[in-house]
């Protein structure tokens, strides 16, 4: 009988089963990229105005709190109302057009629609008050924020990313006059600080119920 | 949405079709954000506010706090400087606030049924308005219901000033007519009574289940809970409840005794006599004690008669308060609260039909439905010229009238209104009307002529009229505290003079009693799911009425649960399922109102039977002589019970105040066997917070106001009759209700003793959920939690077939509405909205707690006790639910746990739960045997 | 017994002898390589696969809407699924222990029927596989089950019974199909050798892997296949052991049994060999097979239905009498229930199916009987169906609380799901008679080399 | 240089296969291979099989999926995320027994598989020896052997009258 697999039939049959194995890779590739965010990590994110907080925070050095006014007191840090932005703006390069979103905001008392650069699932109930409050700098979330001429993120915000931070939490905390700094010294003395922060456990920062309701 | 909710999807697609490479297209869109462009004053984003308002029912005012988030109101709390509240509210306080946002709400003007225009509607009320000027009022007439508002009540005097020829009629189905009448009978002039419950040693009802009905209800029941309690300083009372139809009060009472009206109408007599200390033969021996009873504690006992009973009844209860010394002591008077109404619905009837109404105004009653089908209201109203309803739905009184006018919802406008005890409230909005509409006070402004003042003017101004010096600051006060300082009715000092004895009820072979539903009253909540989905108390029936009957009246005629009758009286008839409720009287069947209707909304249309098509024009509360015949036909109701007998487990301990003093720790007796059973597992330490619950059932009154408080809190959605009926319910506290005694025993049925008890989440330190979660969705927190991660659960339900109580909820199909938005903007949004597929449960309230540990954690001292309020122990109008840290020697919940009526549910299984349970204990009168014989009638 | 089988084995081979090695190949080889099937297989094929259809569909739709299109309610969160998953995985369990512990018992009579009771073994523990992801909540998230390193940095909850089972069913269904495949080469071999047409030459000749019979290939292939008995023969015990564990893991009364582990298995072996004959019996006669699957096999089948039988009666009888010596009020209630209850009609049919009936088994002549045997295998299919439906469902619906108690009826799509289950059963097993040898034929010539030799 | 890969010789019976394989390792013939429709008892060993590396792969696979499998548990439940779950120790070790024993039995079973393709160089499609016309029969009831070339006392003439002592009912060429 002649051979039914021919040198020829072999390499093909071979050429054809590493053809399915790149189909099944490349399938979960794509999956992968399917369960992204919407914006990529460091990727700018468009807005209705091109906000620079490298200019507002870099340059001219406005702290944090003055536009994010609940970010002490709520779980929102809140975004600055049209009120706040034309407090200054009214003056300040007001005939330039890329405010015109905000003039027309204020006339018609409609939002300036934003575009969401940080974006948690519905299921997790994050709260700025309390990170701020223990001790957790602007910048071990946001990034050197004074450096985006356009607001994009530097975080994963994937639960492996917030669980990092809530075992071992120590390196992350800062004095608290240093919370809003841009960028707040290094710490070095992050087991001091999780004790004058009275920081609970390790297993109370890490239990399901601390995010998950 | 969120990212997740989309990977979900683009995962469920695989699963469904297994086409992966097609399905990448897509990532989700970018979220946005929408800031203020003012932002208001002290303003939070997302922490909740709370207003206090008023929460008004047939007119009266219940205080209640309503927590707005991010200016969305979503929960009723009680407002606990509120006479009427205390902190605690009741199931329809609770339920409103899905009426705010109920989708089937009125939106727009409508004349002859086809939608109009506001601009119209006000045309034409002015042109009313000027006709009314020149014949000063004739052929225009006014419907209400009750009205306690003093600014409504002063712009109706002013109309009747301006317009001397028109007239007011009021009507309201569950009127208190009677009452009134007979304070009048023994005091020449109406009254209203307030009853100082606490007070009371002894308690006899006469019909009155006064912890379910009435303006005070919520209030009544927290002095009745609180002596019921063996440790109260003052010592437990002692209650004897006659009653015609079963209530709240006879299933807590010591003595219960089931009577057909004309009976009990007897038996008041006879202890009237007994009382006065004459004998009589025929008396039954529990009648007797309870004379003798009452005669050792004069001045601190109480008769109260129910609101069903007749004038005679109310003014013999009066003059033996009066005879027993109670007056003032345990029974005060007032000026009655709602003025007397000028005019009845049947002169209103008849004036129509006469053609003598040009203009009605209807206002907030829905009198199509609501009036005795026998008045035939709907027919008279087709003379009236010019019909005009103003009202939240387009209801089937909207339908009939020529012009509908939206009306406002109660937290969107201004007014005020008095409590019970006269106490009055400013109501303020939380959110501008949802779906436009006006209040009746600006309807009547303008009826007045003065255009365009609002609601708001209109009750500021009167109240300036009263407080002028420094108003504004007495106006702060009274919004931030929510009520009226002092404005209260003052007690008056009466006289009853004696009532000569005279029979109002004959004795019937069947009498029909009507009574308010406990889910829906008097149909106003029909297209309320959260209500309708109520179980209803000693049936556990939802999204239905009931003709109620007693064990031997069903074996009378011979029919069983769901048999549907026909009942007929003088030519009506009215086709009805039967329920059987044990322990209801005999020769009687109780008709729920407030159901069949047609024009309530999507979910109240159709739901049950209508009896006020069987009332008579009178709208008295009982018929007799009435008919029964068996049609043959069946029918199918969905409870969330089905059993009610024990099975001899005793799931509740409960004891006499006599057994409770031999045996203080008598709970051990029946865990003893199986306490302090070992364990081969290590203990966890929770040594921060050590979060429990315990709930006291001698307290509790079954009324469910913890199941419909948790549902608002907790976005627990509605599943709607077939999915109750296959077992679905989604409750997270259930009150589980025994009838005590055995199936044969005939005693037993006639009149069991009723048990309650409310079940959440166990959080059991062993919890068996737990332990068999394939991918850990519910575990332990470090304060003892069992905790629920929604968005890791697969939804194996084992956790559910593992929990011993059976308090696990599944959502089998997606349960939350997530198309209307007026739905999605009611929740809260501190909860998670559950998606198809997962399990939840009880969390105590995990997102309370939550904020109050973060804000203890911010100002840097540990919670207080009593700083965390879950929403079922907010609620609880008798204060049975005692919840904080156990690690807190002293704070309530410890303190209850260490009594020694405290027990563990299933404690065999050592699952060692977190809520506990404090024995029932009751206080019956030693020399009335357990099983009362009750008087066979005379001419029956 | 033991003794008996060899001897009846004998005699098996005592027939076999007049078969020449050509003979046999050719004739089992023909079966799948001849063009026309008949009408009777055409017909079965298209019933079948239309239930498939079906089947998928009302997938489909389960999924789109949810498990709450089944009767399920709460207390009785596990229905038919569950029950389901149950039976399929205890019908799959005769294969392996045909193939692996008679090879061990060296039990020669297994050898014409444990090929095709390999294949039912794999199709019946691949559907049972499938129902525990049908019964999720929430199905797309199944692979949850798996330890997989991911950015939510959480696990399987180990001590969880389901994720014992989600190891040991899908370890069962690899080695299964390890063992089935690795029988399966030699013949895949044959049958590249007598295929006609180039495509079948290549098909069989792939997953032949290049088999030429060589010895020393030989003597590594039964080595292995030694081995693999040797790991299969506790992987069987073991498999339904954990299933039973889903439940005596739990404290629900009517779970809580320690007796579970070896009744269930005894009932799988019990449902297993009743669904061997179920397909034996209909297989012999329409591919006229007497001669390689003897009365004396469907013989040997009887009997161990008739002794694990007994085991499953004995199982019921322990749970009754630990339910009343126990003293545990909720264990004596649901014994009490189960037989009096409103599911009484499913237990007292279920035991008349397990426990009456087949006591006929005893006599010699129902056990020669062939359409008595296929009835009976028929009846105890449905029964230990019952059997499993009547554990999940009575146990639940009446536990702890009285209040909580409840009821389950199943909706259409309960049953839908179930018989589409078996059209899809059927589907794959008509393909496999179709495609590949249904006994097998190396073993064969052996078995007839050895009677030769054993003059 | 050569284009053979050996001499084919063709049985009828198992016995006289048996035989012709014993004579030529007798004689000192290492590259033997017989082909056999069915595993003939001691063929491989005449032709100088000896070992059972197979049971070691399998013992292998088992070690590695136990310790394995125990170890995943006990760092995911001990070690990565502790989580109280039920109040049962972190570490409930008779827990983690079931899946350590089903991940035991396969490795032992994929491993027991895959060593005995790899000894065997299976899958191997193509091969000479399927070049042969009458070799289809060696999957039926035909038994053969075949010297191969290679083979280091392999002389065309020698090897062919020593299969022909045999007395095979063929012998033919087999091409490469």
């Amino acid at each position: 009988m002649p051979q039914v697999f021919s040198l020829r039939r072999v390499l093909l049959i071979k050429l054809g089963s590493l053809v399915l194995l790149i189909v099944v890779a490349a399938t979960l590739v794509v999956m992968h990229w399917q369960m992204q965010y919407p914006n990529a990590v460091g990727a700018p994110v468009r807005q209705p105005i091109p906000f620079s907080h490298k200019h507002h925070v870099g340059d001219d050095g406005i702290d944090c709190r003055y536009c994010h006014t609940s970010v002490e007191r709520g779980s929102s840090a809140g975004l600055p109302s049209t009120q706040i932005c034309l407090s200054c703006h009214s003056q300040l390069f007001s005939d330039a057009n890329i405010f015109n979103p905000l003039f027309s905001s204020m006339q018609s008392n409609r939002s300036v629609v934003w575009t969401r650069v940080h974006d948690l699932p519905d299921f997790v109930y994050f709260d700025h008050s309390i990170h701020v409050a223990k001790g957790v700098a602007c910048v071990e979330c946001h990034g050197r924020i004074d450096q985006m001429p356009l607001t994009w993120r530097v975080a994963s915000l994937d639960m492996q990313w917030c669980l990092d931070c809530h075992r071992a939490p120590q390196p992350h905390l800062h004095a608290a006059n240093e919370i809003f700094a841009m960028p707040p010294p290094a710490v070095s003395n992050g087991e001091q600080l999780s004790g004058f922060y009275h920081l609970r456990s390790r297993q109370r920062l890490t239990d399901c119920s601390t995010c998950h309701r | 949405m969120n990212i997740s909710l989309d990977r979900r999807q683009f995962i469920k697609l695989i699963a469904a079709t297994g086409a992966i490479a097609q399905t990448a297209c897509s990532r989700p869109p970018p979220e946005t954000i929408l800031p203020y462009v003012h932002m208001p004053e002290r303003m939070l984003p997302g922490a909740p506010e709370y207003y206090a308002t008023a929460f008004v029912q047939h007119g009266y005012a219940i205080g209640v706090l309503i927590e707005s988030n991010m200016g969305r109101p979503i929960k009723i709390e009680g407002n606990p400087h509120h006479p009427a509240s205390r902190g605690a509210t009741n199931t329809f306080a609770q339920a409103s606030i899905l009426q705010l946002w109920d989708p089937d709400r009125s939106r727009s003007v409508r004349r002859d049924g086809i939608v109009s225009t506001w601009s119209e509607w006000l045309s034409a009320i002015s042109s009313i308005s000027v006709e009314a000027q020149k014949n000063r009022g004739a052929g225009l007439r006014i419907l209400t219901g009750n009205i306690t508002s003093p600014t409504l009540l002063a712009q109706l005097q002013q109309l009747k000033i301006q317009f001397p020829n028109l007239h007011w009629h009021t009507y309201e189905p569950l009127h208190n007519d009677n009452a009134s009448a007979g304070a009048t009978l023994a005091f020449g002039k109406p009254l209203d009574v307030i009853y100082r419950i606490e007070r009371a040693n002894v308690i006899v009802t006469l019909d009155a289940d006064f912890l379910s009905h009435g303006p005070a209800a919520t209030i009544y029941a927290r002095e009745f809970a609180a002596r019921r309690r063996p440790d109260h300083a003052a010592g437990m009372n002692r209650v004897y409840a006659l009653e015609c139809s079963p209530g709240l009060l006879g299933t807590v009472a010591d003595h219960r005794i089931p009577l057909s009206p004309a009976e009990l109408e007897r038996a008041a007599w006879q202890l009237a006599e007994l009382i006065e200390g004459n004998t009589i033969n025929d008396a039954p021996n529990w009648l007797q004690q309870i004379a003798l009873d009452l005669n050792r504690h004069r001045g601190e006992s109480l008769i109260i008669a129910g609101p069903r009973l007749p004038p005679s009844l109310h003014a013999l209860a009066h003059s033996l308060n009066e005879r027993l010394n109670n007056s003032q002591h345990t029974i005060q008077y007032i000026a009655p609260v709602v003025p007397p109404q000028n005019a009845s619905l049947q002169e209103l009837v008849s004036a129509m039909s006469d053609g003598g109404v040009d203009t009605l105004f209807i206002l907030n009653n829905n009198a199509v439905y609501q009036a005795p089908a026998a008045l035939e209201f709907s027919a008279a109203l087709k003379h009236v010229r010019c019909s005009i309803h103003a009202g939240f739905y387009v209801d089937e009184t909207a339908r009939q009238c020529q012009w509908h006018v939206p009306l406002a919802h109660t937290y969107e406008q201004w007014s005020d209104a008095r409590a019970y005890d006269g106490t009055a409230t400013i109501v303020q909005p939380l959110i501008a009307p949802l779906y436009g509409g006006t209040s009746p006070h600006e309807i009547l402004n303008r009826l007045l002529g003065n255009e365009s003042r609002s609601a708001y003017d209109t009750v500021r101004a009167y109240w300036r009229s009263l407080r002028s010096e420094n108003f504004d600051a007495f106006w702060q006060s009274v919004l931030q505290r929510g009520v009226i300082a002092d404005s209260a009715f003052p007690s008056q000092t009466v006289v009853a003079r004696p009532v000569e004895k005279s029979r109002a009820l004959n004795d019937a072979s069947l009498t029909a009693i009507f009574a308010a539903d406990p889910a829906v009253d008097d149909g106003e909540y029909s297209n309320n799911g959260w209500l309708q989905e109520l179980p209803r108390p000693l049936s556990a029936m939802t999204w239905d009425n009931a003709a109620l009957m007693s064990v031997a009246t069903a074996r009378r005629y011979n029919v069983n649960n769901g048999d549907i009758v026909e009942l007929q009286h003088n030519g009506r008839r009215l086709q009805t399922p039967v329920w059987i409720v044990p322990g209801h009287a005999d020769r009687a069947i109780t008709l729920p109102l407030g159901y069949g209707r047609w024009a309530a909304g999507n979910s109240g249309n159709g739901v049950g039977f209508n009896a006020y098509a069987l009332r008579p024009v009178d709208s008295s509360w009982f018929i007799d002589g009435i008919q029964l015949r068996k049609l043959g036909t069946r029918y199918s109701f969905a409870l969330t019970q089905t059993q009610t007998d024990s099975a001899d487990r005793k799931p509740v301990l409960h004891a006499t105040l006599t057994e409770l003093r031999a045996q203080p720790e008598f709970v051990r007796i029946d865990t003893e066997k199986n306490s302090g059973a070992g364990s081969l597992y290590p203990e966890y330490s929770y040594d921060n917070y050590k979060w429990g619950m315990t709930i006291d059932l001698s307290a509790c009154i079954g009324c469910n106001a913890c199941t419909i408080a948790c549902q608002a809190e907790n976005n627990i959605p509605v599943v709607g009759k077939n999915e109750v009926a296959r077992g679905r319910h989604m409750h997270w506290i259930r009150v589980d209700h025994y009838f005590e005694g055995s199936k044969e025993d005939e005693s037993a049925q006639k009149n069991p003793t009723v048990l309650y008890q409310p079940v959440p989440c166990m959080h059991c330190e062993r919890a068996p959920c737990e332990e068999v979660c394939p991918v850990g969705a519910t575990m332990h927190d470090s304060e003892g939690l069992n905790v629920q991660v929604y968005n890791r659960c697969v939804g194996t339900r084992f956790c559910s077939n593992n929990c011993p109580y059976k308090v696990r909820r599944f959502n089998f199909l997606q349960y939350a509405d997530r198309e209307r938005e007026s739905l999605k903007a009611q929740r809260n949004p501190e909860v998670t909205v559950r998606q198809r597929g997962v399990m939840e449960k009880c969390t105590y309230c995990l997102q309370r707690i939550t904020r109050g540990r973060i804000e203890a954690e911010k100002r840097g001292t540990p919670l207080r006790d009593g700083e965390i309020v879950t929403a079922c122990q907010a609620v609880c109008p008798t204060q049975a639910i005692a919840f904080g840290n156990l690690n807190d020697g002293d704070s309530a919940v410890a303190r209850a746990q260490h009594s020694s009526r405290n027990y563990t549910l299933l404690e065999e299984l050592n699952t060692k739960p977190r809520t506990t349970y404090l024995a029932k204990i009751s206080n019956p009168n030693a020399s009335i045997s357990a099983q009362l014989s009750k008087p066979e009638p005379r001419d029956a | 017994m033991l003794e008996q089988l060899t001897t009846h084995a004998r005699d098996a081979e005592q027939k076999n002898k007049r078969w020449s090695y050509a003979s046999i190949s050719d004739h089992i080889a023909d079966i799948v390589l001849r063009k026309n099937f008949g009408w009777r297989w055409w017909l079965l094929l298209g019933i079948s696969s239309a239930g498939t259809l079906i089947f998928f569909g009302a997938i489909a739709y389960l999924f789109s809407v949810g498990v709450g299109i089944w009767g399920i309610d709460i207390p009785v969160a596990w229905g038919f699924a569950i029950g389901n998953f149950v039976w399929w995985i205890g019908i799959g369990h005769a294969g392996t222990f045909i193939s692996a512990v008679l090879l061990l018992l060296r039990q020669r009579w297994r050898t014409s029927i444990n090929r095709f009771a390999e294949a039912m073994t794999l199709f019946a523990a691949s559907i049972a596989g499938l129902f525990p992801i049908l019964h999720l909540g929430r199905p797309w998230f199944f692979y949850w089950l798996l330890p997989y390193p991911d950015v939510m940095n959480v696990w399987p909850q180990w001590r969880s019974p389901l994720v014992w089972d989600f190891f040991a069913i899908s370890t069962y269904i690899t080695v299964s199909l390890l063992f089935w495949y690795v029988g399966l080469i030699p013949d895949l071999a044959t049958l590249r050798d007598r295929a006609h047409g180039t495509r079948a030459q290549i098909i069989y000749g792939l997953f032949a892997l290049g088999w030429r019979g060589d010895a020393i290939h030989w003597a590594r292939f039964e080595q292995a296949y030694l081995l693999l008995a040797g790991l299969a023969t506790p992987l069987v015990v073991s498999v339904h052991s954990i299933v039973s564990l889903d439940f005596a893991i739990g404290n629900t009364p009517g779970y809580h049994s320690t007796i579970f582990p070896p009744y269930f298995v005894a009932g799988a072996l019990f449902s297993g060999f009743a669904m061997v004959l179920t397909l034996a019996i209909p297989l012999r006669h329409y591919f006229h097979l007497e001669q390689f699957i003897t009365p004396v096999h469907l013989n040997n089948a009887a009997k161990v239905l008739l002794a694990t039988g007994a085991i499953v009666t004995y199982g019921y009888a322990s749970e009754i009498f630990m339910a009343f010596y126990s003293d545990d009020p909720y264990e004596r209630y649901v014994a009490i229930n189960r037989a009096t209850g409103p599911y009484a009609p499913v237990y007292w049919t279920m035991l008349c199916c397990n426990v009456a009936l087949p006591q006929l088994l005893w006599f010699k002549r129902v056990r020669h009987s062939i359409a008595t045997l296929f009835a009976i295998s028929l009846v105890i299919n449905i029964g230990m169906w019952l059997e499993r439906m009547m554990i999940v469902i009575t146990s639940l619906h009446r536990d702890f609380l009285p209040s909580a108690w409840g009821m389950f009826w199943p909706t259409r799509w309960d049953w839908i799901i179930f018989f589409g289950s078996v059209a899809l059963f059927v589907f794959l097993f008509l393909m496999f008679i179709r495609l590949l040898p249904a006994i097998s034929i190396f073993e064969m010539r052996q078995l007839g080399h050895a009677a030769e030799s054993s003059q | 240089m050569n284009s053979r890969y050996g001499l084919l010789a063709e049985f009828r019976r198992p016995d006289e296969l048996m035989n012709a394989a014993r004579a030529l390792h007798a004689a000192g013939y290492r590259r033997v291979h017989a082909y056999t429709p069915y595993p003939v008892e001691e063929l491989a060993q005449a032709l100088g099989y000896r070992g059972n590396r197979i049971s070691v792969f399998a013992f292998i696979g088992g070690v590695v999926g136990g310790i394995g499998g125990y170890f995943l548990q006990w760092y995911a439940a001990v070690v990565d995320y502790p989580i109280n779950y039920g109040g049962r120790p972190l570490h409930s070790w008779p827990a983690f027994i079931p899946v350590t024993f089903e991940l035991t039995i396969l490795g032992a079973a994929l491993f027991t598989v895959i060593g005995m393709l790899v000894l065997n160089d299976l899958p191997r499609l193509h091969h000479p020896l399927f070049s042969v016309k009458e070799f289809d029969l060696a999957s039926r009831n035909r038994f053969f052997l075949c010297v191969e070339n290679n083979d280091p006392l392999f002389d065309n003439e020698g090897t062919l009258t020593a299969l022909e002592q045999c007395k095979p009912c063929a012998v033919c060429q087999v091409p490469l």
